[in-house]
């Protein structure tokens, strides 16, 4: 690659490196900790950062990598609202001569030469994770369980993959059926409100996989304000560990958390030096993640940043 | 009874015999006013950012924005009556996953592209109709049309559909040159023209006078023998083209489909025709005042990009700021000289 | 007052309907148990609070011909504020402060009003703009003000005043009818009312007769942002949170389909209190039995479109005309 | 009773049109024969605008059927009767105020080459038949910066142009002085030549024996009977309206020996020196003393209505001074008039008048609620007082105060105007053509109640077009010419509407 131009601006002759990210938004708490993690690390290595913040809007995103290509900044990355339409756009960064790398989430587009790399988490994986470990909850054991799922934002991607990957780790075991599922649009107050709802509805529930920490803390409310445990009861599946959602797991509120990791910041900035320099680097690095029980979370709850 | 003549000599220029009165001929200015502003805004840019001379930022501005362009001009005729369409975002949402959906399955190109454009045009056409003949608010109409349109989209498919056309890719990555170096897309050609034919509909049409006249007044406008039925319908059945096309665009653009995308077009629509100096209330305004509206919100977003080190917040709070110097100046100055 | 009351027949209708679906899907529709009223009309009465809020001030914005876009980040810079100061607060079970705090984040929702107020009728700015400035940076504000995250509170007197209950109701409701009761007051014992309708109707017409236009228009916006402060504040004390991105994401669009349904016209003049809170109720009822009756998620919207398009239907006199074979009128012109 | 030789063009029978709770029409034949100039003649609410709305599918009827040209038909709207050879002025002039006037004009017709208007030609051909009728206007400026006279013969030069079968003009003349009104005559009586059959409906019973060969009388939405103007005496015509003798023509006739001198001692209450606006009127003194009518004068556009704006704060005087009770003051907005005891009317009862939504009663209480503030509500009991005896007073039909004021006859609408005004008991009463529009006998009291109130103490500035009424009722005679003020004479013996014609024409300067 390499940044080709000759008449590249002035600012960089100083030869520091200049990163272009575009983050999603700012829809969760989680992402505001993706956003911090990776302007901190910007700062820690010295880069400067260009940094646009798309609303959840795909438009906004390739009209900030666009602008990126302009402004001639040595490395682009971004984490893709969804999954396909990124083949044009990334083919104007290639012939600019300027890397990609993918973060948090990955894109479709068949032509692999477009990207560098994918640094992320794997929302299938994750759901798949959560339901893995119902599964191993109930080995041996052919009572049904009635679970009650909360969706994120129909149509998102996480949503989406999260729900998959859950289903299809549940799929071998009959007795383990999903009696209701609705999108709780990944808050607080969605998750209570459509959680009351279930509740007044739906006699037996055994098990609440909620796509995020957020609806799971949501939905504890209203199971509290229904008479009923938290964690006993219900018990409750959540991913991404925030700080809230690990001090519900610890509290015993919570059952088990996938982990989704938002602190991607240095990793990101190893790679975009990687890739400047013309290296060639994995296609796909996986953010070191992992699952809590209660116990697990007890002991990482105090050094939880975010 | 007519004893004198009845056209009295007058010698004072200032005040002419059985002239109009208080302002004087003005349409222009607010529009004149808006371009001034969006023009200091440019070279606030130039000043500020490096790189912000390349010829790029202006032909990416119509390329970035070539969907809610040709969203504004079928919104413009809309709010030009004095109505509202809310349901373009999910139309836009609807058609790209049609199109995607079914150049996934394998449909004809030449044969997708007509249908979804027609499906949008019947969209409006329904909203107009129930608008029109049941007398329902545009409002609540075009909002069920928004909860019809984004519902059938998730209930086709939630999922980011590519698009592996080949008549979609090559039209995506077609580049038409300007000058050397600068190239620009097709989609940004499409919504232009649109912008131009919808200005000349409406300046030089029967059709686009009887918009005027039905924002005006309606009621006047029945009176005086318009045919105000069929002039309605047809403003919503643009809007709703106009919606389908920029759908087009978008899965141009980014040869995908998604059942999400378009969310909160209706109201960027709508505001950069406001922008623009579309009267909400209908009866004034011009399609070139949305394409500056549509050009000040993607400065804006231009503005934001190059600066480069806001976040999410700040990004919100900096828009706000911007939006509100602009409007203001430009009230200030429309003012001023009526 | 018949025409209201034909107007309101069909949404009414939907509503009962709706209400009889929860009826049967709900294990309990309403009982007595721990000396509170419970069940799922109750949590329908309790959820419905912050949008009646939020539509009762639309109402007013309306009915002078504007419209509030900007209720929602009101809402979240509330909330934010008031769950900022909270957690700071030494003893957060203090009722006093609490309180005392829930007055300044009302405050400071009705200064944002007074804002709006100003573009409008001060400066001159249509109000959908006027408005969209700050639904657009309010939420920066509020996010600056949590800096993005959700803040937690554990304070009993705040969660009270959404999930608290007072003389077997819950409170959120309680506050919201004492808001509807103080705007009925405020409308239609004192003049503000016909004032109002009449600014709507016709804004020449209104200046021609001596009234005061700028200073009721202004005053419509406080109100409008101290109620989606109140608003806010019973969203995040639900969630014993301030969530600055969430909170009343949206929310403009169902209040003012809240006034329409409630047989407000958007153009302004005659609005109707009761009708607003009939349509407020209606939207938290269909959202509840959204979930009720488990509608799959794919298919809500589709739902949702379906009662619209019948809510829209019998809102129009040329529908009702047919089914009610009442006078034939093609178009309603002005004498 | 005599017709034409020819068969009739229009033929309505047994018409029937109800409202929610006023049968509007009852019953109604009418008849329209080429080349006649038919009036439609009733009180205020009798059925006239009705019928013609009727005619020309505005609204759908009841019962009964209308042929054209002996073919029964069904119009289905404005549009459909235009195609079928009917032309309308309505009442309220029903234009779009944001087009230009040249639009105005030819919207739906314009002048075409390949689909593309043409501006050009459309703009000369405006101008061109603006001028056959006397009018001088920018064609390219939107109608709105133009007097709604001025609007109302530009809507007349619409119909006019569109060359139709059948002409209606539903009071054309309501706010035309007699020059403009003379113009139209021309044109009337050239079309009617041309074998064009004219309804034309005017409260001006001068106007009706002067253009009209048969006139048809409705009386509350029933047909009275048709008739050859010139063997129907005015008072037997009066007679067929109102439905009984009519006592108040005679009590007119009182009023011109009023006393037209005001007591020497009456203070001033309002004195205005070099006030003005640019673009609107040239800087004027005026005085107006208590019990003193001070009548307006003046050609369409000559600047009556500017003049009394800025009496009454409605535009900002951008020079002069004003006092008010020898007090000088500034009159930012209404609400600083209404303060001090002024009142104003406005010309333009659609748009800067009525409230339509609200009801009769809640737009006569609405000046005097707005004076009071919104804090101090006036109570029900009261209003239902208030409304009431002016209901009656003014005779305002249907006389049920909760209907919506938008539905009632234009005329009517007026009365409730008026009304609103009267109940604040202003010390200055502004009226801008108060009697636009009302019937005879209406007119009778209002002009009686004026004379009276006027008697009482109040001042009063009188703007009509109507120069009689003028020199019926004022002391003293402002007359404006080409926006200033040029004469004030006080209306003594020697002043006639001759005299004051020659002021208006020869511009002498005061
Ligand atoms: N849209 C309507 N809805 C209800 N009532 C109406 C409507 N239009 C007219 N009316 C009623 O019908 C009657 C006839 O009204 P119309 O306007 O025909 O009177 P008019 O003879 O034209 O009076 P004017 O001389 O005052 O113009 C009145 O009583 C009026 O209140
Ligand atoms: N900017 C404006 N604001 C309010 N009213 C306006 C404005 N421009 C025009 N008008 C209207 O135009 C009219 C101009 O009246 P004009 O100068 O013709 O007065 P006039 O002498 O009373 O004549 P006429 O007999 O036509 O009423 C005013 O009555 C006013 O209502
Ligand atoms: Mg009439
Ligand atoms: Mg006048």
């Amino acid at each position: 690659g390499g940044g080709g131009d000759s008449g590249s601006g002035g600012g960089k002759d100083d030869g520091k490196l200049v990163l272009g990210f575009s983050q999603v938004g700012a829809e969760s708490g989680w992402r505001t900790a993706n956003t911090k993690s990776i302007q901190d690390a910007a700062a820690a290595a010295g880069y400067e950062l260009k940094f646009s913040d798309a609303q959840g809007k795909q438009e906004k995103q390739i009209e900030a990598i666009r602008s990126f290509i302009t402004q001639k900044v040595d490395v682009i990355a971004f984490s893709p609202v969804v999954t396909s339409g990124w083949d044009s756009v990334l083919k104007d960064a290639k012939d600019a001569g300027i890397p990609v790398i993918l973060t948090d989430r990955a894109v479709d587009s068949q032509d692999k030469s477009l990207y560098k790399t994918f640094l992320g988490s794997d929302f299938v994986k994750e759901g798949k994770e959560a339901g893995d470990w119902l599964v191993k909850q109930n080995e041996g054991k052919t009572d049904p369980v009635n679970v009650v799922e909360l969706q994120g934002t129909v149509g998102a991607a996480p949503a989406i993959d999260r729900q998959k990957g859950f289903a299809e780790a549940i799929k071998a075991n009959p007795n383990i059926k999903i009696v209701k599922s609705q999108s709780g649009n990944f808050t607080r107050a969605e998750g209570k409100t459509v959680m009351e709802g279930i509740l007044q509805s739906t006699p037996d529930i055994d098990v609440l996989y909620a796509h995020n920490d957020d609806m799971g803390l949501g939905a504890i409310e209203a199971i509290e304000a229904a008479g009923k445990k938290p964690g006993k009861d219900i018990q409750i599946i959540t991913v991404d560990a925030v700080k809230d959602g690990m001090q519900a797991l610890a509290d015993g509120k919570i059952n088990f958390i996938v982990e989704c990791s938002p602190l991607l910041g240095p990793q990101l900035m190893d790679l975009a030096k990687k890739v400047k320099a013309g290296e060639t680097v994995d296609p796909r690095i996986l953010t070191e993640e992992t699952t809590f029980t209660q116990e697990q979370a007890k002991a990482a709850l105090p050094d939880r940043k975010y | 009874m007519t004893v004198m003549s009845p056209q009295p000599v007058t010698t004072d220029p200032a005040i002419n015999p059985r002239r109009r009165v208080y302002r004087p001929n003005t349409k222009y200015i607010p529009i004149l006013a808006t371009l001034a502003l969006l023009l200091v805004m440019y070279l606030g840019g130039l000043v500020n950012y490096e790189n912000f001379d390349q010829p790029s930022v202006v032909v990416n501005l119509f390329r970035d924005n070539a969907v809610l362009l040709a969203v504004a001009v079928g919104m413009t005729f809309v709010i030009l009556t004095g109505g509202i369409d809310l349901s373009v975002g999910a139309v836009i949402s609807l058609t790209t996953t049609l199109t995607a959906t079914l150049l996934q399955g394998g449909w004809p190109p030449l044969l997708v592209l007509p249908l979804v454009l027609i499906l949008g045009a019947l969209l409006g056409a329904g909203m107009g109709a129930v608008i029109h003949y049941f007398r329902v608010e545009p409002f609540i109409a075009t909002l069920a049309g928004l909860f019809l349109a984004r519902g059938l989209a998730l209930f086709i498919n939630q999922e980011s559909i590519p698009i592996r056309d080949e008549l979609w890719t090559t039209l995506s990555d077609m580049r038409i040159p300007l000058g050397e170096t600068t190239k620009t897309t097709l989609t940004a050609i499409v919504a232009l023209v649109a912008v131009l034919i919808a200005a000349a509909v409406l300046a030089w049409t029967r059709f686009g006078r009887n918009v005027y006249a039905i924002g005006g007044s309606a009621d006047s406008a029945l009176l005086m023998g318009l045919p105000v039925a069929r002039t309605r319908i047809a403003v919503y059945t643009i809007s709703g083209f106009c919606a389908a096309l920029g759908g087009v665009l978008y899965t141009i653009n980014s040869t995908s489909g998604h059942a999400l995308q378009g969310t909160g077009t209706e109201l960027d629509a709508i505001a950069s025709c406001v922008i623009g100096g579309v009267l909400l209330t209908g009866g004034a305004g011009y399609v070139f005042g949305s394409l500056l509206g549509v050009m000040v919100f993607g400065l804006i977003t231009t503005i934001i990009n190059f600066q480069g080190d806001l976040n999410a917040a700040w990004t919100r709070i900096v828009v706000g700021v911007l939006l509100f110097g602009f409007i203001v100046l430009q009230r200030l100055v429309t003012r001023r000289t009526r | 007052m018949t025409i209201v009351k034909n107007r309101l027949f069909w949404p009414v209708a939907i509503l009962v309907a709706l209400l009889i679906v929860n009826l049967f899907t709900s294990n309990q529709f309403i009982t007595l148990q721990d000396g509170h009223l419970f069940g799922a009309l109750i949590d329908i009465l309790r959820g419905s609070a912050p949008l009646i809020l939020v539509a009762l001030g639309m109402t007013l914005v309306i009915s002078t011909g504007g419209i509030d876009l900007s209720v929602g980040s009101v809402m979240a810079i509330s909330g934010a504020v008031a769950c900022l100061l909270i957690k700071d607060l030494g003893d957060q079970n203090a009722t006093g402060s609490v309180l005392l705090i829930m007055g300044v984040a009302i405050a400071v929702s009705a200064a944002l009003g007074l804002w709006n107020g100003s573009l409008v009728a001060v400066v001159g700015i249509q109000p959908i703009i006027a408005t969209l400035i700050l639904m657009v940076a309010g939420r920066g504000l509020a996010q600056l003000v949590t800096d993005g995250q959700i803040i937690n509170v554990q304070s009993s007197p705040y969660a009270t005043v959404a999930t608290g209950f007072f003389l077997t109701l819950p409170v959120a409701f309680l506050i919201a009818m004492a808001a509807v009761a103080l705007i009925l007051v405020l409308t239609r014992r004192t003049a503000l009312g016909l004032l109002l309708e009449s600014v709507g109707g016709s804004p020449s017409a209104s200046r021609l007769a001596g009234i005061r236009a700028k200073r009721i228009t202004v005053m419509v916006y406080v109100v409008s942002g101290a109620f989606a402060g109140l608003a806010g504040l019973i969203y995040s004390a639900n969630i014993k949170s301030a969530d600055s991105i969430a909170a009343g994401n949206l929310i403009e669009l169902d209040a003012i389909l809240a006034v329409v349904i409630g047989g407000t016209a958007l153009i302004g003049g005659r609005f109707s209190i009761a009708g607003t809170v009939v349509g407020a109720i209606l939207i938290q009822t269909l959202q509840v039995t959204v979930v009720s009756i488990g509608v799959p998620s794919k298919a809500t919207l589709l739902f949702k479109a379906v009662v619209v398009v019948v809510l829209c239907l019998s809102q129009s006199a040329t529908f009702r005309e047919k089914v009610f074979g009442r006078f034939k009128l093609r178009s309603e012109v002005p004498a | 009773m005599g017709e034409p030789a020819t068969d009739p063009v229009l033929e309505m029978t047994g018409i029937r049109k109800v409202f929610p709770g006023v049968v509007a029409l009852d019953g109604v034949d009418f008849r329209l024969y080429p080349g006649e100039v038919h009036a439609l003649m009733g009180e205020n609410g009798a059925g006239k605008s009705t019928l013609i709305k009727v005619l020309t599918g505005v609204y759908e009827i009841d019962g009964g059927d209308i042929r054209l040209g002996g073919e029964q038909v069904r119009i289905a709207g404005p549009l459909a009767a235009q195609k079928a050879g009917i032309s309308t002025v309505y009442q309220e002039v029903n234009l779009c105020t944001n087009l230009t006037v040249a639009e105005n004009i030819f919207i739906g017709r314009e002048p075409r080459a390949f689909g593309k208007i043409r501006w050009g030609v459309m703009r000369k051909r405006a101008a061109e038949l603006l001028k056959r009728l006397d009018l001088d206007l920018d064609v390219s400026a939107p109608l709105s910066t133009y007097s709604l006279a001025i609007q109302q013969m530009v809507a007349i030069a619409r119909a006019v142009d569109i060359s139709a079968r059948v002409l209606i003009l539903d009071e054309p003349t309501s706010s035309l002085d007699a020059s403009e009104v003379e113009q139209l005559f021309r044109v009337m009586r050239r079309l009617k030549d041309d074998g064009v059959a004219i309804l034309f409906v005017s409260h001006f019973l001068d106007q009706i024996y002067e253009i009209s060969d048969r006139l048809t009388v409705l009386r509350n939405g029933q047909l009275i009977g048709e008739y050859r103007t010139a063997e129907l005496p005015q008072v037997q015509l009066v007679e067929k309206m109102i439905g009984k003798e009519l006592a108040t023509l005679e009590s007119l006739e009182d009023k011109a020996q009023r006393s037209r001198t005001r007591s020497a001692t009456a203070a001033p209450i309002l004195q205005a020196k070099g006030i003005g606006r640019t673009g609107a009127i040239a800087p004027f003194d005026l005085t107006i003393h208590e019990g003193e009518v001070v009548g307006l004068a003046g050609l369409l556009g000559s600047g009556r209505t500017e003049l009394a704006r800025l009496l009454f704060g409605a535009d900002k005087a951008d020079q002069g001074e004003l006092s008010i009770d020898g007090k000088p003051v500034t009159l930012r907005d209404p609400q600083m008039a209404m303060k001090r005891g002024i009142a104003f009317s406005s010309e333009n009862r659609r748009t800067e008048g009525i409230i339509g939504d609200l009801s009769v009663r809640e737009n006569i209480i609405l000046a005097l609620q707005a004076a009071r503030g919104w804090t101090r509500p006036i109570p029900r009991r009261k209003q239902d007082e208030i409304v009431d005896k002016y209901v009656k007073a003014l005779s305002i039909r249907p006389a049920d105060p909760e209907r919506p004021v938008r539905n009632l006859s234009g005329g009517n609408q007026q009365k409730v105007l008026l009304a609103r005004w009267l109940i604040t008991e202003p010390r200055l009463l502004i009226i801008d053509e108060p009697t636009r529009g009302i019937d005879v006998g209406a007119k009778a009291e209002i002009q009686k109640l004026v004379a009276e109130l006027s008697d009482g103490g109040m001042a009063v500035l009188f703007v009509s077009a109507e120069l009689e009424e003028v020199l019926r009722l004022s002391h003293k005679i402002a007359v404006l010419r080409d926006r200033r003020l040029v004469e004030e004479l006080d209306n003594t013996a020697g002043v006639d509407a001759d005299r004051i014609m020659q002021t208006i024409a020869s511009g002498a300067t005061s």
